[in-house]
């Protein structure tokens, strides 16, 4: 049988997969998709808990989370493309100047 | 060192490409560069910020080789330039050699040549129109436009043999005496094709998104059709009224009522009512001209070989897409010296940068379809 | 047993694709691995009887978040940044994070159950809670988290303004 | 002991079996939606079409796909091999996906989920990954043009398409598409006489997302070649056009169960009406007589051949709708048989003014197309689901009759839409100065 702590240790492993990602990945693009990937971990966890629960309140944060991410994603995704057509790069350690 | 991936293009200060600058190139396999036409495009995401056309795909040599032939055995050569109007181009050779010789055409062979330039000018628009609404992405209309040209291309077939290059003509007045019946034939396609091109307008002008998609697009101004020598339709359009069967009249166009078209704006939706109009117009210089054929010889007394005197001559008609001019020059013996064609495709095509810039990668397509390029014609 | 095999089936999918995504050079390669793991996540969704969550998933994230990556990667897609190193070094901070994680999970499974189970002690409620998952989900929403609803529409629209004033070329 | 009892009654017997029939299916059937196509295409074109394969180009499918199975698959040097290879499967698999929650007929389908009709718009948006990565492997200009206009055209209007889907949601109550068509059984009235403005709008925006004309943008031939397609060839470039024949399908079937009163026959609540029970049988022995007798009017002896065995499967297809008549009327066989009948009639009738449409008006251009679905068709759609809403409202609160409500909320949102599209005709973009 199926325990809930199947779904956590999951959410565990793709959690520390994202936070691998997020500090040593230097692509800004994909340091922004280890951290959806953080995101969709703690998804995982709230649906699991609201299951174990028996209350879909977890999943409603669940869709709260998504929706940070929708917005996460658009303005991240909005400064890298504002920031490559000034200089041409997408790694994140050249992104090192507060004016240009 | 410069930089191979961006080439210069004419008029544009930096020749490094910008951020979301990519350069496409159109053709010379594309289905929509009526024929070999390459065209470079820098684009700015779908933005032209500059264009620049690169022809001679299709060169073969054709005023070269009229230096080595003698007058007749050029003439039809004239048909494989602009092919989608073969007698047009024959009829300016035509009138060309006989200006030099200082012959003229009987009325019997003038006012037969007017009506085949004419169905030859709505066989000419008819594949323009069918093309232009398919590069627009209407599907059907080529079709339709298919099936009247058909009409005409058989009253060709029955009169000279041939569809395409015609060879209709001789130097001089008619290769042939015309058929039993041409003149029904004539009528009947006249008759029927005035409803055909109520329904060709049915299905576009009034249509929003054939008006969406051509108006305001590609705008030529009088001053910068007149700059850049354009003539034809697309000058018209600019609302000139230039026209050679008025200004300079040849053949039996003297003998007809007809009306200049021109349109206010100079743009490509301006360009395709001009042209509707033209074949409404067409039509009608046929049907003045079926009326009354007059009788007589079809053939000037020209000799076995012609042997024009020294000189020169430029005679240019009114064909299809503009004036077609040609230059001949004789130094007396059975071979021109040397032929200089002044096509109107390869003039007109100089306004499609001007035309583009500015505009999406869509437009680009109209632009093309709406100048009515021929390369056969660009290239020669 | 079924539940079982669908489990590992998509939990080893979506470990898989999550370290192919963090560990691709080309990045339109790591955003299809992180396609795969979300979609197999919709899929953990499904198990746990999150029918609606597991559509959003689909609809949302795959469908909207994930274009809008590949998108991006697409426009601002660089041959130089293939070749370059693609790891920072900040390896150590890193492999801390992965220890104190995998502390944390040697806790869970050994003191944390016998100890205090928590939650984790009480036994799953029986799936037919939840359903119908939508109805629930709705009810829900609109009656208890009628203000965060709101307060999330309000961050998505600041969202869509911001991503629009950055993307203009000239502000 | 695994009896064949046990697995016909095993409970993933049936969806299997369907599954295996749509994968069998399906690709013949989306041949023959393509010979449909090009016919009508002719028949509005004033030509015939395919004539020379089989009788009236009867066979041209099964030419066509031997030719193009056949044909030479090309990879292009610089392309990105894996993700080359995976987009036009990603593509087909999405649409096939999505056509598994489709109910063809009451209990004819793969399974009939809770959120259903959210399922499949989910699902058959999964394909724009493959037209997406499929454009960019493919390392073409053209390519990566058509893959861009196609993401940035498919988002746009499947807000707008999703909103018209809220208004029929809004009638039906629910997400199930079963209980939407039942939904429909008990109003008496189709979705479509309810709420047109939302079956129009939905109708358009399906349009575009299956990169049909007028919205053909991403594959425009004559702009773009053949846009995300230019570098594919053969069997991929067959799974390419297959997905988008399903998607055609998936678009109908869902507009056929939301607005369309899916498997209802016309007129369902109308007992009087009953003898139109008699259409499909007569339908088919009317297609049988025709072709037995075209059947000998043909030329060569294998062209009777297959001439006579399409007459045949008319026939059997009529005796299969007769039988199904002499059931008794509340048999789930009879409502399975004549359900399908009605729900594939009304999807080809959907797809056939998709060919309609496509060969009678030109391309839209690209910022023109954004403008129709930014500015017109996402307003509307707004306001018609607060009309809608509204409307309901009254109906529940006020007592008003359905018709009128209705009539109320179509009235306002077409006022809104007079409004939006009266307005002054604005140039989509000022072309920048020559030399710029």
């Amino acid at each position: 049988m199926l325990s809930t702590g199947h779904y956590v240790l999951l959410s565990l492993a793709l959690f520390t997969i994202g936070v691998i990602g997020v500090l040593t990945r230097r692509n800004v693009i994909i340091i922004l998709m280890s951290i959806e990937l953080i995101l969709n971990a703690v998804n995982i966890n709230l649906v699991a808990f609201s299951r174990h629960l028996g209350q879909v309140d977890g999943q409603i944060f669940a869709i709260f989370v998504i929706t940070a991410a929708a917005a996460e994603a658009a303005i991240g995704l909005g400064i890298i493309i504002a920031f490559f057509r000034n200089r041409p790069t997408v790694l994140a350690d050249e992104m090192d100047m507060l004016k240009w | 060192m410069a930089d191979t991936r961006t080439p210069s293009f004419p008029g544009v200060q930096t020749t490094i490409l910008g951020a979301d600058e990519i350069i496409l190139n159109m053709g010379p396999q594309h289905p929509s560069t009526h024929g070999v036409l390459r065209v470079k495009l820098r684009m700015d995401g779908e933005r032209i910020v500059a264009s620049e056309c690169i022809i001679g795909y299709l060169h073969r040599g054709v005023e070269k080789i009229a230096e080595h032939r003698s007058y007749q055995q050029f003439a039809p050569y004239v048909d494989r330039m602009d092919y989608v109007a073969a007698v047009s181009n024959g009829l300016g050779y035509c009138e060309a050699v006989e200006k030099l010789l200082g012959v003229e055409a009987p009325p019997r062979a003038s006012v037969v040549r007017t009506i085949l330039t004419e169905l030859q000018r709505i066989a000419s628009h008819l594949l323009w129109l069918g093309t232009h609404a398919l590069d627009i992405g209407a599907l059907t209309p080529v079709f339709y436009c298919f099936r009247e040209r058909e009409e005409i291309l058989k009253i060709f077939e029955k009169y000279c043999g041939a569809r395409l290059t015609t060879h209709a003509f001789r130097i001089g007045g008619l290769q042939y005496e015309t058929y039993d019946g041409f003149e029904h034939d004539v009528a009947r396609f006249c008759q029927d094709f005035a409803t055909k091109i109520d329904e060709y307008e049915r299905l576009l002008t009034e249509n929003r998104i054939w008006v969406g998609r051509t108006k305001g697009v590609g705008v030529l101004t009088a001053q910068d059709a007149i700059d850049l020598g354009v003539t034809g339709p697309v000058l018209r359009a600019s609302g000139v009224e230039w026209d050679i069967r008025k200004a300079f009249p040849y053949a039996a166009y003297d003998q007809y009522e007809f009306k200049i078209p021109t349109g206010p704006n100079g743009d490509t939706y301006d360009r395709y009512l001009v042209r509707m109009e033209e074949m409404r117009q067409s039509r009608h210089i046929c049907l003045q001209a079926i009326e009354n054929i007059p009788a007589g010889p079809i053939l000037a007394k020209v000799g076995k070989v012609l042997k024009p005197p020294p000189g020169e001559v430029y005679h240019s008609i009114e064909a299809p897409k503009g004036e077609l001019g040609y230059y001949v020059v004789s130094d007396g013996t059975i071979q021109p010296y040397r032929v200089r064609v002044r096509p109107p495709s390869f003039i007109n095509l100089q306004a499609f940068d001007r035309m583009v810039r500015g505009h999406l990668v869509a437009d680009v397509v109209a632009v093309i379809g709406t100048i009515d390029i021929v390369l056969g014609e660009v290239d020669r | 047993m079924m539940d079982l095999v669908i489990f590992y089936v998509l939990a080893g999918i979506a470990v898989v694709g999550a370290v192919l995504t963090v560990t691709r050079r080309n990045a339109v390669h790591s955003a299809v691995f992180l396609i795969t793991a979300l979609m197999a996540t919709a899929g953990i969704f499904l198990q746990l009887r999150a029918e609606f969550l597991s559509v959003v998933q689909i609809i949302l994230y795959v469908g909207g978040i994930m274009v809008l990556f590949v998108f991006v990667v697409m426009l601002v897609n660089l041959d130089v940044a293939l070749r370059q190193v693609q790891f920072n070094r900040q390896k150590w901070v890193a492999g801390i994070v992965v220890l104190g994680l995998a502390a944390q999970i040697v806790f869970i499974l050994t003191i944390g159950r016998t100890q205090d189970p928590g939650v984790l002690g009480v036994p799953p409620t029986p799936a037919d809670q939840l359903s119908p998952n939508t109805e629930k989900i709705g009810m829900r929403l609109f009656e208890n988290y009628m203000l965060p609803f709101e307060i999330a529409s309000i961050l998505l629209l600041v969202a869509m303004i911001g991503a629009v004033i950055m993307g203009k070329r000239r502000i | 002991m695994a009896t064949l009892e046990n697995i016909v009654h095993h409970p993933f017997f049936l969806p299997i079996l369907y599954g295996v029939v749509l994968v069998l299916v399906l690709p013949l059937l989306i041949g023959y939606l393509v010979l449909l196509e090009r016919k009508i295409m002719a028949d509005m074109q004033a030509r015939l079409g395919p004539m020379r394969v089989g009788p009236h180009g009867l066979l041209q499918p099964l030419a066509d796909g031997v030719k193009l199975m056949l044909k030479e698959d090309i990879t292009p040097t610089e392309a990105d091999r894996w993700i080359f290879w995976v987009a036009p499967i990603v593509t087909f698999t999405a649409g096939m996906t999505a056509l598994a929650a489709v109910p063809f007929g009451p209990g004819f389908q793969v399974a009939d989920l809770n959120v259903g009709l959210l399922f499949v718009v989910a699902v058959s948006a999964l394909g724009i990954f493959g037209i997406v990565l499929g454009g960019w492997a493919s390392n073409s200009h053209y390519s990566l043009l058509g893959a861009l206009r196609s993401a940035a055209q498919i988002v746009s209007y499947e807000v707008a398409g999703g909103m018209a889907l809220v208004s029929g949601l809004l009638l039906g109550g629910s997400l199930s598409l079963r209980r939407l068509v039942e939904a429909q059984h008990g109003e008496g009235a189709w979705f479509v006489f309810l709420a047109p403005v939302g079956f129009f709008i939905y109708f358009v925006a399906s349009v575009a997302e299956t990169n049909r004309a007028p919205f053909d943008l991403p594959e425009a031939e004559s702009e773009l070649v053949a846009g995300f397609m230019t570098e594919y060839s053969g069997f991929r470039w067959v799974i390419f056009m297959m997905a988008e024949t399903a998607n055609m399908i998936v678009v109908a079937s869902v507009a056929t169960v939301l607005f369309l009163g899916g498997w209802l026959r016309p007129f369902a609540s109308t007992r009087e009406l009953d003898f139109l029970d008699y259409l499909p049988p007569l339908l088919f022995l009317v297609l049988a007589a025709y072709c037995f007798w075209r059947t000998p009017k043909q030329p060569v002896g294998i062209q009777k051949g297959v001439m006579a065995l399409f007459a045949l499967i008319c026939l059997g297809l009529a005796g299969a709708e007769g039988w199904a008549l002499t059931l008794p009327a509340d048999s789930a066989l009879r409502a399975a048989i004549h359900g399908g009948f009605w729900f594939l009639l009304k999807v080809f009738l959907y797809l056939y003014s998709f060919y309609w449409i496509r060969f009678t008006f030109p391309r839209y251009r690209f910022d023109q197309l954004m403008r129709l679905g930014w500015q017109f068709l996402i307003p509307v759609a707004i306001v018609h689901v607060l009309a809608i809403g509204s409307a309901l409202l009254l109906r529940q609160r006020a007592g008003w009759g359905l018709w009128p409500a209705m009539g109320l909320a179509t009235l306002v949102t077409l006022l809104v839409a007079a409004w939006l599209a009266g307005g002054k005709e604005r140039p989509a973009y000022l072309p920048s100065e020559p030399g710029g």
